[in-house]
């Protein structure tokens, strides 16, 4: 199957074309099942590939074949696929989580009007990121990038009758695409200094030194590429959209946060990681600009109410681990890799329960909930292990992943090394938060609690696939060391040896955090809470305004629009008159010199001002009044300056 | 009379019979101009399957040479190349489906139709002739029949529009006539035939060059339109019925950036150069100043309009790139501004056939009244601001790589129009698809049939070439390598 | 006496003309004014003639044409100016004023 | 006389209008239109007659003798052929004049030959006496023509005007012709000395006045939208036509000669001359709201085009002349044959025209193509001859004034569309139908015919415009 | 002898001609015409243009000067004695006639040295000859210009009641 790799985009593309064209919509509809059907023939298929990478039957990267696509001037593009480790395994997770959640949302979405609609953006959803992950074209990988930007778009915006999502998804749109302008310069700088677009190519390209690729340039590419890494990944200062995106339907922000979308920033890096190689400075840019990301959203989720937005704000947090881990050298590149992977699973398994327990209870507001693990054991059980994972609870795989990153970083920088693990204690503090004002203590809202109940096994089991995952892929793929197998950079060094400390102060920490989560919110009444809140009320105030960023742009929209109106009061007052109106301008400047002469000499001394004004308005027609004499008179003016001319000769 | 002509002529064959036939008879006028569009456009597929891609083929081909004039040497002189071909097509397309748009006319049938084809033969003629004089004349036939399309048809303000858009060009095109006139005194022998003046510029000075490089660029860029001549456009563009709209932003527009590429380029290679610096200004300011302007628009068809203004920005960025790149990029950006801008204008038509309203705050939530509609609209704006995976992405994509080679800042500024452009598509989208179904367009229709039938097609090219843009670019690349190959002895100095 | 004091006679003849036909109110007050320059060339003809080409009387035989040709457009202008005056009851050349702009 | 038999045509058409005027004081009112059938006839029969003379080289052979006052060259002939043109189909749109009183239309037929003997006369005269006469044949007979109508004031001012300023012009001219005697020794141009000297230079710029009135350069044109709106309508389209055309025949011929011999520099002049009739013709001319004015101000501006060729001199700016002199014709004369119709029908105002299109389309549609051929687009003759007259002015270097010329075409269009902007966009005031008799649809046909076989076929046209461009 | 009489016609002919253009009374005026034209045709006699002074008298003063004096009193109205007879633009008229006779004069200062060889001989039949050889054409054109203005004064002055 592996030559025929190209068909994991492929299949879920085209099947997502035909539910979309030739499906028959309604809340009954079928075509969903075509649709997890395809996304299941992909999973299995990048099943077969993992094994035959983990089994070493295949060499890593895998030399696919491919097709010429378009020549433009001298430069031949091709589409192609580069398959390595990095790849297959985020085929695997994408595809896996894209299939999970799609049988989850068979119940999430069901009898929902246009509920094959969803499955075909959906579908075309993870159509653009397979593409994006397998291309070895940066072309590609760009126009893959895009589409599911607009794939985001649409899934955001899938409410649209609510004023809500159709705000939201036109600011997540506008967001990322502010990234994507400097990928797409990024493209620009790197065709213009190596003339392909080729990954491979570049990289080689990339090896060979600053002969071949000076540093400015590597740095200025890299960096480019970064902002489109930090508008998709949410980074600092781009993450304004995501909080906004928990809009749209559940799944879809599983998807997102867990897959997709976010993911492909991360993804990004990582493929060019060659140039940040070559350019310290861009490295530890990136570096900053994860630990800085990861920092400022671990504190506004502290403050977050909306279930979902608390998951947000921690994948935000969880992203800037990923960039940080990225931006510290080959160590970091795995670990952040292997983080990547891991946090797909435990955030699309929260994303997941949280919807279930939206689904349940019709509200996303915490403060509304509360006791439900009674109700929803299921779903509050897998939520829990989730939690566990992405809190680093020694034996789940968040903390594998996170112990190596952490690892990675004091390796890099032991200051950056403090503010991350100080991330983690307050990841921690805001998951058991959640965990606590969800699921522990008694219902707050007694009419919605009475409502709830637990979500279908359709959706339940996704849940219990995720949280198994979620519980040993950690162990299972650091263990055996597969991971790092497949995927590491060349200059990588094997099995480095990190002192003990660290983990024992990640534990530490851990437990601290966790400990004041539950004085806080585990105890029933968050009385503790209320009053540090109302003390502290201008840290809260800030961490809910999101630092002001959205503020910032919201001004910058503002600008543009008012920009936008001078420009066009420019074009309609301005411009257009001198062009058009000139002519008229002219002709009464004509008109004009004509009325001087006139008044200077015909009229001589008689009433001067009364004619002026009366011709003021006549043009050249002023010159023929109907009085003969006066033609007469420009005859002879015409003879006397004759006259006057032979005197010259 | 060869394929060339009969390509150009059918649709005036066309005008003439619908001239004779009375008015009462609707039927059958539409019924002729139909049958002469179609003929007109499978004839130009049938000169597609003829024409030559290989990559030796760089030269003029399903010539057609009459001597017309021999006092001023001017020559019946017809052929297509890589550059003239696919906007050849697209004008045989776009007349065809902005004919099956106009099926909906109901007033002045017969004069419609006949102007309609008129300005068919005028576009194709601009397109398919190589002597500057048999050019111009058919440059200048697209005056008229656009002027009376505008003025019957049009808007409110149409009369104005109709002189204002015929004033405006006129006064760029008659600039152009006196360049000719000063190329073919120049030249020796006295001639007007395109290809032979291509190899003459080495014997002119660049004085020369620059000054009839300007009389040319007059026209061609009130034509495109490039900043600041552009004004013409929205009023134009707003006034005039849809299926005019289509033509006029579809077709017309490229006959200034094609002129720009087969004359200025071509002929005047060191006017081109000279005038570099100042295109790309021109270029930036247009992409950006365009965005902006229709970012400030409540009307569709106006944004549409400025979104034109943006779009023909790319071109004369790919063009001052002087690469093949940036050849290409102008090219394709033109076919597939053709396509979108078209789909565009004719899906507004679509819904002010229906509201007779074009204010985008005066809708609201339709997308779920009318899906079909809001797909394709949606489909169409996303192509619009540059999408990968649809036409609009390449041709902007490689008018920017091409600028970026030579002029990274202006490419860099220019960037920045691609997000304006985004936001305010998409504001338009969101005010008038999205949110709360505003009531009173709760009965509002789907889009029918015939509209379907003209949007359609533009629809699947768009996507066609997005995914699979060698359609296009394998039938330009061949010429376009060439003629930067021929010049770049002089532009890379 | 030399050629220029005929001529100068002419031409003075022939500005006081222009200057009655620029001046005068009465339409047959410019007919008359034109009239004096007709003959301020006719003058100069002679003159001409006389002084400078005496071999051939061509100049004298334009004036006699002249003269004829200058009677013709009196006629007409007079009929003319009849005629009009018989509806308008004018002769001031300024009240003709229905044609304008 | 030697050469006498070079001017039968002349004194043909001078012979039967001498006949028609007095078969008109002989029979009765009502015979009037079988008079003018007659007349057309006689317009004819001269065409004709140049014909013959024109293709026996054995007369040709004595032409252009030295010392003669006139000669028979290709120039003359052409002009002369045009100017009959125009004289029958200037009769022809008259009988479908509806004027007042259709009494002495024999009169008036007579006097329409008179003036066309006079521009016959005129274009072959090589002697500034005969040219003055035949000027003056053509002023008088003009002058009774415009004041035609005698029961119509404007009629009667615009006579008047016309014959104040052509009287005066006429004085000014023999000024300048005496002046002309007096340095050359005669009046002759076939055998002239160079004799140069302001005084010289005098008389050939006043000799202008007098061309510049007939052929309506600013600042000498000042008469002709007055005397053209009072005019009787066909009379306005043969003065704008006819007596014009001549008028450049002979400046021509005249500077033809005086150039070279004189060693005059008047191109800076003309120029200026030409630029400013252009201007002042079309500027004007935007703000007329009577269709005969407005055609008046497009006339003068149309001279001044015509003036292009004559400044750009040599053969492409003869052969630009000719070709210009040639389309002319046809497109005026249908334009103002469409605007007799509509005077007719209703009045010579623009909302006369209002919906035209809806109420009679192909009369509507021949309008635009005339007015559109005037203003100079393809693929209308109007645009090979400006193109012709353009091409000559580049050739000579002439920039600024062929971008004025450019330019001026541009506003021009200006006011050519509003007639259209009322055919087509203003919605009509009557429903009922204009209807048109068979001579004018015929007249319409024929006019526009001839501008699209001459905009599109132009090569046979412009082989005759060569062949045509000689001076003897 | 010449310069008394040159001098004395110069006088009569400019100091008519400026009455002419001067005069309230248009009867004055054209009474004054003709003593202009009487000084111009001395002036001819004093060339010694015989034929030509005969015509000027015969044609000018006994024709058409009459005409124009039948004329001013079949159009003349009472009020006109006490109108201006002169238009607004005299001072314009009077700066272009200023101009026009200055650059006259110093073009024809050219011809002062230009004075009579011979004597005057009788020319009458020379013209003669001349009018029926050479100019024959002109001659017979003369003929149409006069026939065509003769059919324009019977069609403007006949009686309107018809």
């Amino acid at each position: 199957m592996i030559d025929h790799a190209y068909l994991i985009p492929l299949v879920p593309l085209i099947a997502s074309i035909i539910v979309l064209l030739f499906g028959k919509e309604g809340p009954k509809s079928n075509m969903p099942l075509l649709s997890i059907g395809a996304m299941g023939f992909c999973w299995l298929d990048s099943c077969s590939i993992l094994y035959k990478a983990l089994t070493h039957q295949v060499s890593m990267p895998y030399p696919a074949p491919s097709l010429p696509w378009f020549t433009f001037g001298d430069y031949p593009v091709s589409l192609g696929l580069l398959l390595d480790g990095p790849a297959v395994f985020m085929t695997f997770v994408v595809t896996l989580v894209s299939l999970l959640v799609q049988i989850y949302s068979l119940g999430y979405m069901h009898g929902d009007t246009r509920f094959k609609r969803f499955y075909a953006y959906v579908g075309f959803f993870t159509a653009s990121m397979l593409g994006l992950v397998l291309s070895s074209n940066l072309l590609v990988v760009f126009a893959c990038w895009e589409l599911m930007g607009v794939s985001s778009y649409l899934l955001i915006g899938f409410w649209f009758e609510k004023p809500g999502p159709a705000y939201a998804s036109k600011k997540a749109f506008i967001t990322t695409k502010l990234g994507d302008l400097g990928f797409y310069l990024g493209l620009l700088l790197l065709f213009a200094y190596a003339g392909t677009f080729e990954i491979p190519m570049l990289a080689q390209r990339a090896s060979m030194g600053a002969v071949a690729l000076p540093v400015e340039v590597a740095t200025a590419a890299g960096l480019l590429l970064l902002c489109g890494a930090i508008g998709k990944s949410a980074q600092v200062p781009l993450f304004i959209w995501l909080p906004d995106a928990m809009e749209g339907p559940t799944p879809v922000s599983a998807l997102i946060h867990a897959a997709t979308m976010v993911a492909a920033g991360i993804f990004l890096v990582a493929r060019t990681q060659f140039l940040y190689a070559a350019s310290p400075l861009a490295s530890d840019i990136v570096a900053w600009v994860g630990l800085l990301t990861a920092f400022m959203a671990a504190t506004m989720a502290l403050v977050a109410y909306d279930i979902k937005r608390v998951l947000a704000f921690s994948t935000v947090s969880q992203l800037g681990y990923m960039m940080l881990g990225l931006g510290v050298g080959a160590a970091g590149y795995t670990a952040a890799l292997f983080h990547l992977t891991t946090h797909a699973f435990f955030k699309a398994l929260l994303f997941l329960g949280a919807g279930s327990v939206i689904h349940a209870m019709h509200t996303n507001d915490m403060r509304e909930m509360g006791g439900l693990s009674k109700k929803m054991l299921s779903t509050s059980v897998t939520m829990a292990i989730a939690t566990l994972a992405i809190t680093g609870f020694p034996g789940f795989s968040g903390f594998y992943s996170k112990e190596a990153i952490l690892a990675a970083v004091y390796g890099h920088s032991p200051l950056m090394w403090a503010v991350a693990l100080l991330t983690a204690g307050l990841t921690t503090f805001y998951m058991f938060r959640m965990m606590f004002m969800t699921f522990a203590g008694n219902p707050r809202d007694i009419a919605k609690h009475d409502h709830a109940h637990e979500s279908p096994s359709v959706m339940t089991v996704p849940l219990w696939v995720l949280a198994v995952l979620s519980a040993l892929a950690g162990f299972l793929l650091s263990h055996t060391g597969a991971f790092e197998a497949l995927v590491h950079l060349p200059e990588a060094s094997h099995g480095g040896h990190h002192p003990g400390f660290l983990l024992w102060s990640a534990l530490a920490v851990f437990a601290g955090a966790a400990g004041l989560s539950y004085w806080l919110y585990g105890r029933g009444d968050f009385a503790v809470a209320a009053d540090l809140k109302a003390k502290m009320s201008p840290i809260f105030t800030l961490l809910e305004n999101r630092y002001g960023f959205d503020d910032f742009f919201l001004l910058l929209v503002k600008g543009s629009d008012v920009l936008a109106r001078i420009c066009f009061w420019i074009d309609e007052r301005i411009i257009d008159r001198v062009f058009v109106d000139a002519w008229g301008l002219i002709c009464l400047l004509l008109a004009e010199i004509q009325n001087f002469i006139d008044t200077l000499f015909i009229d001589g001394a008689v009433d001067l001002t009364g004619t002026v004004t009366g011709w003021a308005g006549g043009g050249l027609r002023g010159l023929v009044r109907g009085q003969v004499q006066e033609y007469l008179l420009y005859v002879a003016m015409a003879a006397s300056l004759f006259a006057m001319l032979t005197l010259i000769h | 009379m060869n394929l060339l002509s009969w390509i150009i002529f059918t649709p005036l064959i066309g005008a003439v019979a619908v001239l004779f036939i009375p008015k009462e008879k609707v039927t059958a006028i539409r019924a002729t101009a139909l049958g002469a569009a179609g003929i007109s456009f499978l004839l130009s597929l049938v000169a597609l399957a003829f024409f030559s891609t290989a990559e030796s083929a760089t030269g003029m081909q399903l010539v057609e040479r009459h001597a017309w004039i021999p006092t001023f040497n001017i020559q019946y002189f017809l052929g297509v190349d890589g550059l003239s071909l696919p906007l050849l097509l697209l004008t045989t397309l776009l007349t065809l489906l902005s004919l099956i748009f106009s099926l909906s006319i109901q007033e002045r049938v017969k004069e419609y139709f006949f102007w309609f084809l008129l300005l068919d033969v005028g576009m194709l003629g601009v397109f398919a002739a190589l002597d500057l004089i048999l050019f111009y004349i058919f440059w200048e036939l697209t005056l008229v029949p656009m002027y009376f399309l505008i003025g019957v048809w049009g808007g409110p303000k149409k009369e104005f529009a109709a002189i204002k858009f015929f004033l405006y060009t006129l006064f760029g095109s008659v600039f152009m006539l006196l360049g000719i006139l000063a190329l073919y005194f120049n030249s020796a022998p006295h001639t007007f035939d395109l290809v032979e003046l291509a190899k003459m510029h080495p014997g002119w000075t660049e004085h020369f060059q620059i000054m009839a490089f300007l009389a040319f660029y007059l026209g061609f860029a009130i034509k495109v339109p490039a900043f600041p001549f552009h004004t013409w456009l929205p009023l134009a563009h707003v006034e005039a019925p849809t299926a005019v709209s289509v033509i006029l932003a579809g077709v017309l527009l490229k006959m200034g950036g094609y002129g720009l590429l087969r004359v200025s380029y071509a002929v005047l290679p060191l006017g081109f150069k000279w005038f570099i610096p100042y295109l790309l200004v021109i270029a930036t300011i247009g992409i950006i100043y365009g965005a902006l302007c229709a970012m400030a628009q409540t009307d569709m068809k106006k944004m549409v309009a400025y979104s034109s203004v943006n779009h023909m920005g790319y071109v004369l960025l790919g063009l001052a790139a002087v690469s093949s790149t940036g050849f290409n990029g102008a090219m394709l950006q033109m076919v597939a501004h053709g396509l979108i801008t078209g789909a565009l204008f004719l899906l507004v038509g679509v819904v002010y056939d229906r509201a007779h309203t074009r204010d985008i705050s005066a809708f609201g939530g339709l997308a779920a009244r009318v899906p079909v509609y809001a797909g394709l609209m949606t489909l169409t704006c996303f192509a619009s601001l540059g999408l990968p995976g649809l036409a609009g992405f390449f041709g902007e994509f490689f008018c920017f790589l091409g600028a970026f080679q030579r002029f990274p800042i202006f490419a860099i500024l220019a960037v920045t129009g691609v997000l304006v452009t985004a936001a305010f598509f998409l504001r338009m989208i969101q005010k008038v698809f999205l949110g709360p179904l505003n009531t009173k367009w709760a009965s509002l229709e789907e889009i029918n049939a015939r509209e379907l039938a003209a949007v359609l097609p533009l629809t699947v090219l768009t996507v066609y070439l997005g995914v699979w843009p060698r359609a296009a670019l394998d039938l330009m690349n061949p010429t376009i390598n060439n003629m930067v190959n021929i010049l770049a002895p002089l532009f890379n100095k | 006496m030399t050629l220029t004091h005929y001529l100068a006679l002419g031409a003075g003849l022939f500005a006081i003309g222009l200057f009655g036909a620029l001046t005068r109110r009465n339409v047959i007050g410019i007919l008359m004014s034109i009239e004096l320059m007709f003959n301020a060339a006719n003058i100069n003809f002679v003159a001409f003639n006389r002084f400078l080409h005496p071999d051939r009387l061509l100049g004298q035989a334009v004036t006699i044409f002249n003269i004829t040709i200058a009677a013709a457009e009196v006629v007409v202008g007079l009929a003319l100016v009849l005629a009009i005056y018989r509806k308008l009851n004018t002769v001031y050349a300024e009240d003709y004023n229905l044609l304008k702009g | 006389m030697t050469g006498i038999h070079l001017l039968y045509p002349e004194i043909l058409l001078a012979v039967l209008s001498l006949l028609l005027l007095l078969a008109d004081l002989w029979t009765p009112s009502s015979y009037g239109k079988g008079l003018f059938h007659v007349g057309i006839l006689c317009a004819a029969l001269t065409l004709g007659m140049i014909g013959i003379t024109y293709s026996d080289p054995a007369l040709q052979a004595g032409g252009g003798s030295s010392g003669s006052l006139w000669v028979l060259d290709p120039l003359s002939v052409f002009f002369k052929i045009i100017v009959l043109v125009t004289t029958i189909l200037a009769l022809l749109l008259t009988l479908d004049y509806a004027t007042e009183s259709r009494t002495h239309l024999g009169s008036f037929a007579a006097l329409v030959m008179l003036a066309t003997t006079g521009m016959m006369l005129l274009v072959s005269a090589v002697d500034l006496l005969l040219i003055f006469l035949s000027l003056e044949l053509i002023s008088i007979s003009s002058f009774i023509l415009a004041g035609f109508e005698r029961k119509s004031l404007k009629s009667n001012e615009g006579a008047i005007k016309y014959f104040l300023i052509g009287a005066f012009s006429s004085a000014l001219m023999l000024y300048g012709i005496s002046l002309f005697y007096g340095t050359t020794g005669t009046t002759n141009l076939t055998a002239l000395k160079a004799p140069g000297g302001p005084v010289f230079l005098l008389s050939v710029l006043l000799l202008t006045v007098g061309f510049g009135f007939k052929a309506s350069l600013a600042p000498f044109h000042l008469w002709v939208p007055d005397a053209y709106e009072g005019a009787p309508t066909p009379v306005t389209a043969y003065l704008s036509i006819a007596p014009k055309v001549a008028a450049l025949a002979v400046m021509l011929r005249v500077f033809l000669v005086l150039i070279p011999v004189g060693g005059l520099e008047l191109t800076a002049l003309f120029s200026f001359l030409a630029m400013l009739t252009m201007t002042v013709g079309n500027l004007t001319a935007i703000f007329q709201t009577n269709v005969k004015r407005l055609l008046a101000y497009s006339s003068i501006a149309q001279a001044g085009y015509m003036l292009i060729g004559f400044v750009a001199g040599g053969k492409t700016g003869m052969e630009g002349l000719l070709l210009y002199c040639l389309v002319y014709v046809f497109m005026n004369i249908g334009a103002f044959a469409v605007a007799i119709l509509i005077g007719n029908e209703d009045s010579y105002e623009l909302e006369a025209y209002d919906g035209l299109a809806t109420r009679n389309l192909p009369v509507a549609l021949l309008m635009s193509f005339f007015l559109l051929s005037l203003a100079g687009i393809p693929p209308m003759a109007g645009f090979i001859a400006k193109f012709y007259v353009f091409a000559a002015a580049m050739k000579e270097k002439l920039y600024l004034l062929a971008a004025v010329g450019v330019l001026n075409s541009v506003v021009s269009v200006y006011y050519y569309l509003r007639i259209t902007y009322h055919m087509f966009f203003k919605p009509a005031r009557k429903a009922q139908p204009v209807p048109a008799s068979l001579y004018l649809y015929s007249g319409l046909a024929l006019a526009a015919a001839a501008i699209f076989l001459i905009g599109l076929y132009p090569d046979p046209f412009i082989a005759g415009v060569r062949l045509s461009a000689q001076v003897r | 002898m010449t310069w008394v009489a040159f001098y004395t016609f110069a006088v009569m002919t400019l100091g008519a001609a400026f009455c002419v253009v001067t005069f309230r009374n248009v009867l004055h005026s054209a009474l004054m015409l003709g003593v202009s034209l009487l000084g111009v045709s001395g002036i001819f006699a004093l060339l010694g243009a015989d034929f030509v002074f005969a015509s000027q008298i015969l044609i000018y003063v006994g024709g058409i000067n009459v005409l124009v004096l039948f004329v001013v009193l079949l159009a003349a109205r009472h009020s006109d004695l006490v109108l201006r007879q002169s238009n607004a633009q005299w001072l314009a008229a009077l700066l272009v006639c200023g101009v026009t006779l200055f650059g006259l004069l110093r073009g024809l200062k050219a011809y002062r040295s230009v004075t009579l060889a011979a004597g005057p001989e009788p020319g009458t039949a020379k013209i003669a000859r001349l009018l029926l050889t050479d100019l024959a054409v002109p001659f017979e054109l003369i003929s149409l210009v006069l026939l065509a203005a003769l059919v324009g004064a019977i069609l403007f002055s006949r009686a309107e009641a018809e």
